[in-house]
């Protein structure tokens, strides 16, 4: 069975993690390309808000998120009806959770890698034939590798390593939600040292291994 | 090219009319160039020429603004339509190279030739590269590229995508003499053999005289002047063109070439000229003259180096500067125009009507260009 | 699926395999502090069987009809220790120690979340120490914290749970103190049936073992007290 | 007293959060700078590492830290022979942990805003005079004010949130160490839930009031 | 102005040694420019130009260099010594404006001024940004201003931060021809009032003879030809000035002026000629001529509105492009140099030892500054 060992919660974790980059990018590109963009007055506002889910801590996120999303909640009712199961304590519910937990270290990096991109780039793809899409994905992307590669690391890194959202609202089921920081937790948590120690190093030398990866195509792309 | 009001267009016409109003200025322009041949849009620095061409690439949001592009309407906003920027078939070299970094010259250049619609007359990618000499730097990334190399790419760049009309702002500031002298030639060959027209500000005027087959100047936001070339430079009232490059462009048959001494003989309505160079006998040639290489003498001169001596009429002295008259000549059905000391007039005591001799320095005569096809 | 109070995590799991040779039935553990279990329950969690570490949460979870009314029994009563690994208390010992903190600190469990924390509060307020040690205080978010303040060394001093003092992994104290059980209220710790596992055979099988003399002698080996 | 208001731990949140952010800056600022500019090959590696602390659940790396920090690990018996005072348990012990558990929030930004400077600024500020440290204060630093607006937030956000590690590292002393995510933490977990819905709107509102008005800074300042 | 290989340097002199390697080229230069004037430096796109100002100001680091400024060694990579770029009391106007988007056009100018070391020679800010007509402009950020207007505010602020001397890389590329004149103009003046060097990048050659005393000709990353503007414009054999550029510069004083007809008489070697405008009798000017000005007659022409008519003697008939040649002629102690076609040099039968005619048109010779202080 997968939860005797570390490997089940590591590649839980990595499943987890790599879905929820996955839709935060999808949901945190256009909303950092409007922030980055808007002359709204609403802009400050809405940063602000995008801003919010760093602010507390993650067991009261996870809380809140719990009552929101649970059968009695707004959202998970109205889930419920829809699909006839429950978010919470479900692999969905996590992913869910996580991306509001990390939205923001995804919105920033792009936001700002949008706002430094020299508007004339585009205007020359424009001028060249390529719609706003084709624009965005052929000129103002590449150019904002460095801000994409930002927001992949962060968000990974931190779904990687949240807990308080994900023990409360995923509830450490074994298989589903049991991901690596929750099963560090418990090893600490039963003292269980040398189990703990272990994980960790698992989780930190895979962490590195992606991390390192990572950094080291951005160094290509710069480069070429 | 006509100033009208209801900017209607026809087919064979870009007409557009424009207000757009920022703090410090105002662009209010009405106008319509033909679909063909090079338009030189001419006017010191801040006069808007470049926010006319922002305005035309729909790169600008005017106030109040109609384009009709070939009898088609690309914008208007009294209906609020407006073709969006990448569905307007132009070319734009900016006034900065404004290459992609991320992509090497190659596909920078493929940028646009790839989203290129399918047209009739295909530009060949093979010899846009060969005269832009861009051949060695195909791989290069644009940050490994000197200023005058980034700007050939970017001309090649907007040729490459096909372009309905091509607008360039001041592509050649960055380049020496030389590659001007072989882009203008490229630019001149290209509109003749791919009839693209092109729309090129410039502050040289030098440069517009030796492309351009009509000219608009502008001042502050406006459009003081516009009709084709030789008319508008021979305009004496524009204060812009009062530099020492004003002069006059003549249409001329080319009647043979001595190849011992490498001259062509042209003709035109008022007499022969002998210009450098091999031109094809029977082609025709747009010479310009600048008033500079202009002098006159009241006896036809012997024994001088210089070859081109036409009798002409004096059709009337203005002033100039300070210490010169600009003269205009009459020859035939053609105009010339001298820029002689206003002592030297005075001691020969020019008049209208007087019949006099224009010297031209034969080297001084600039082949300018084939007339586009029709 | 057992979710079991964290302290009483290592314990569960044991008596849980037990219970899986003995009947067949798979058992999960899910530990966590018995705040968020409760959190989670009323948010609907997948869990059949609550062993909190207090009698209080159980009780509510019953009066709101989200456990099983008429299953909630005390499985277990918590002591509380004096546990010190600071080489300077042996030779004091910890009851003096306590008198004579200085710049040391006593870690307990926080008496706002957690059972042994309200257990150590009364203990030093009976002492009479409360005040006296209360700027020396740091709170652990439940039992397992405090144990690790002390264990690492960070705190000289914890009061922790006796069931705790068993664990393989702790550094060898300088000094054990156990604390009189008549100075603190009893740590009584509750298990109840989920209203979701009310039909569950294995649920019930799990709680009947939990009561059963295997258990019993299974709690008791790890430092509990056992209800009469 | 104070601990009994949520006044008491929302001070001492926001002290924490400060003097966080401001050693952040001093040192993730020349990291970044020199992360932005180096040509090392050690470069990823080093960036990877700097991420590190992200993967780790918080109080997991509060756990590390407590044996590290404490009088039996490598640096707390160094601090307590130097000072004589113990790191944890004291503010000095949870800013040195909140800085590391925050260090690659602050990194990253200023990294992408360094990167995407335009090297020819600096090149003119240099001919015009400016020795290197001047250049970056007068031109690479307002140049990059977004990404300084960025690092900030999001320092200072995520030290506000913090919660596993200072609830490790710090021991909860109310008025020392208990910050308002703590206070917030043991309200949930005392099921207290009114107190933790007041205290969170507390946090969450002046969060929002800090976060809006350095959005609303930076507006103006893109704008000028 | 000297190549030399050791690199000493002396007083009131720029000695510099560089070898910087790319891929694609190498610049390798050895040369002294005395401190003081305007140095031009021209050569055609990719020639280095940029590269080697780099060099001088700190921020290209060659494998090999050495930099000795009025004596003093700013840099010399074999004793591993180098003045940090901010050291180096230079100014350096770039390609392209470089202004701080972030501070206003006034902060922009303050920057390099308030950085600025007190020297002995205060420039003065009203006379510069007025000079540059940037009056209305000092709150305007950036991004608001046109091309020309960005580059002229990166001119004055170089210019304000007391430069020991000057490094502009083709800074008048951007300008409308009257500005440029003007700035030009003023430049000409700054560097005679204030004895500010420049060194001046361009591809103009009709800019760099209206500017330079000095000029060095770089090709390929290696300097081929350098030394006073004079002889290197009379160098016949130089490719990248063989275009229609090349002529003379001549040194005159001004004998009278006349004020009815606005011209003025000035003398040297080879005779009298008249110049357009106003100078104060007794000065020194230059005047430069180019060779397609100047044409030739066997017999003096009269009755002609050319007004500058001298004897010369023919010194050499030079082969130029296909259909004309170089005539070099010396007048007095001067030479001057006329293009005209072969055929008339043939007609003419032109032979060395000729005596000739060379008329000027008057208003194509043009001043070019003031002769520097010493
Ligand atoms: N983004 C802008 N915001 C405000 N004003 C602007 C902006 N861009 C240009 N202007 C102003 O609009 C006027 C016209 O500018 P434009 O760039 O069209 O001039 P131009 O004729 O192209 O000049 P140049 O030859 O110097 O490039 C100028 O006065 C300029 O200061
Ligand atoms: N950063 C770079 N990396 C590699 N090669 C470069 C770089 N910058 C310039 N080059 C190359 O070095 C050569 C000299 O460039 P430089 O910019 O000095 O030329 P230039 O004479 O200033 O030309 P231009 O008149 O076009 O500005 C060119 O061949 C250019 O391609
Ligand atoms: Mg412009
Ligand atoms: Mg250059």
């Amino acid at each position: 069975m997968f939860e005797t060992t570390s490997m089940g919660p590591l590649l839980l974790s990595i499943r987890l993690a790599t879905t929820t980059t996955l839709v935060l990018l999808i949901i945190a590109t256009p909303l950092a390309w409007w922030l980055a963009h808007t002359t709204s007055r609403w802009k400050p506002g809405i940063q602000a808000t995008v801003a919010l889910p760093i602010v507390l801590p993650p067991t009261v996120i996870g809380f809140y998120l719990l009552i929101v999303l649970g059968p009695y909640g707004t959202i998970g009712r109205w889930w419920v009806e829809v699909t006839g199961d429950a978010l919470t304590f479900s692999f969905t519910g996590l992913v869910i959770a996580s991306c509001i937990y990390s939205l923001p270290f995804a919105v920033q990096p792009l936001q700002v890698a949008f706002q430094s991109l020299d508007r004339r780039d585009v205007e020359a793809a424009r001028t060249l034939g390529a719609s706003p899409l084709d624009a965005f994905f052929s000129v103002a992307a590449p150019l904002s590798a460095h801000g994409f590669l930002n927001a992949i690391v962060l968000s990974f890194a931190h779904t990687l390593g949240e807990f308080g959202v994900v023990l409360m609202v995923g509830g450490n089921i074994p298989g589903e939600t049991r991901v690596i920081s929750i099963a560090i937790y418990d090893h600490v948590e039963s003292l269980d040292y040398a189990a703990a120690h272990q994980m960790s190093a698992l989780l930190l030398a895979f962490a590195f291994v992606v991390l390192l990866s990572m950094f080291v195509i951005n160094r290509r792309l710069s480069r070429r | 090219m006509s100033t009208n009001t209801t900017t209607t267009g026809t087919r064979a016409s870009i007409a557009m009319r424009y207000v757009l109003s920022r703090a410090d200025f105002e662009l209010d322009v009405d106008l319509e160039i033909p679909m063909r041949g090079i338009t030189g849009v001419f006017g010191e620095s801040g006069a808007g020429k470049t926010s006319l061409l922002r305005c035309i690439a729909g790169l600008e949001q005017p106030s109040s603004g109609r384009l009709v592009v070939d009898g088609n309407v690309w914008q208007d906003t009294a209906s609020r339509r407006s073709l969006p920027v990448h569905q307007r078939a132009i070319g734009y070299v900016f006034q900065e190279p404004r290459l992609f970094s991320h992509l090497t010259v190659h596909r920078n250049l493929d940028y646009g030739r790839r989203r290129a619609p399918e047209r009739a007359v295909n530009v060949d990618f093979e010899q846009i590269v060969a005269l832009l000499g861009l051949e060695s730097m195909l791989q290069r990334m644009p940050d490994a590229l000197s200023g005058g190399e980034a700007q050939r790419v970017s001309i090649a760049r907007a040729l490459l995508c096909e372009p309905r009309f091509v607008l360039m702002d001041e592509p050649l500031a960055a380049l020496d003499k030389a590659r001007k002298a072989e882009i203008l030639q490229f630019l001149d060959r290209l509109h003749a053999e791919l009839s693209v027209p092109i729309i090129y500000v410039s502050h040289n005027i030098g440069e517009i005289s030796a492309l351009c087959d009509q000219l608009l100047v502008m001042q502050r936001g406006r459009v003081i002047a516009d009709g084709d070339l030789q008319s508008v430079l021979m305009r004496t009232d524009l204060p812009a063109l009062a530099g020492e490059e004003a002069g006059s462009v003549v249409v001329a048959k080319v009647a043979s070439y001595d190849a011992e001494y490498g001259l062509t003989c042209v003709r035109f309505s008022g007499g022969e000229l002998f210009v450098s160079g091999r031109h094809e006998p029977g082609s025709e040639l747009r010479v310009r003259i600048r008033a500079n290489d202009v002098s006159l003498c009241r006896v036809r001169p012997t024994g001088t180096t210089i070859l081109n001596i036409l009798p002409a009429v004096v059709e009337a002295v203005h002033p100039d500067a300070e210490a010169t008259v600009l003269v205009r000549l009459s020859l035939g059905s053609d105009f010339l125009t001298a820029r002689i000391t206003r002592r030297s007039s005075v001691e020969l005591n020019l008049q209208a009507g007087d019949e006099v001799f224009a010297q031209i320095k034969s080297v001084a005569v600039r082949k300018i260009g084939v007339e586009p096809g029709k | 699926t057992v979710a079991v109070a964290s302290n009483f995590a290592r314990t569960a799991t044991e008596i849980a395999a037990r219970f899986t040779a003995r009947t067949g039935h798979q058992t999960h553990i899910i530990a966590a502090s018995t705040g968020k279990l409760y959190a989670q329950i009323i948010n609907g969690a997948p869990y059949d069987v609550l062993l909190a570490a207090d009698a209080e949460r159980p009780r509510l979870l019953e009066e709101a009809g989200l456990g099983v009314a008429g299953t909630r029994f005390a499985y277990a009563f918590g002591t509380l220790v004096l546990w010190s690994r600071d080489p300077a208390v042996a030779t004091v010992g910890c009851r003096e120690q306590l008198l004579h903190l200085g710049k040391k600190h006593l870690a307990i469990a926080n008496p706002e979340t957690a059972p042994y924390g309200v257990a150590a509060r009364e203990f030093l307020l009976d002492a009479g120490l409360w005040e006296q040690v209360r700027p020396r205080l740091v709170l652990g978010e439940n039992i397992l914290q405090t144990l690790q303040f002390v264990a690492s060394g960070n705190a000289s001093l914890g009061l922790i749970a006796q069931s705790q003092t068993g664990i393989p992994a702790l550094p060898s104290p300088t000094c054990e103190w156990v604390v009189p059980t008549r100075t603190y209220s009893p740590l009584e710790q509750q298990a109840i049936l989920l209203q979701r596992a009310a039909d569950k055979k294995a649920a019930s099988a799990f709680l009947n073992y939990l009561r059963g003399p295997a258990g019993r002698e299974q709690i008791a080996g790890h430092g509990y007290l056992l209800p009469d």
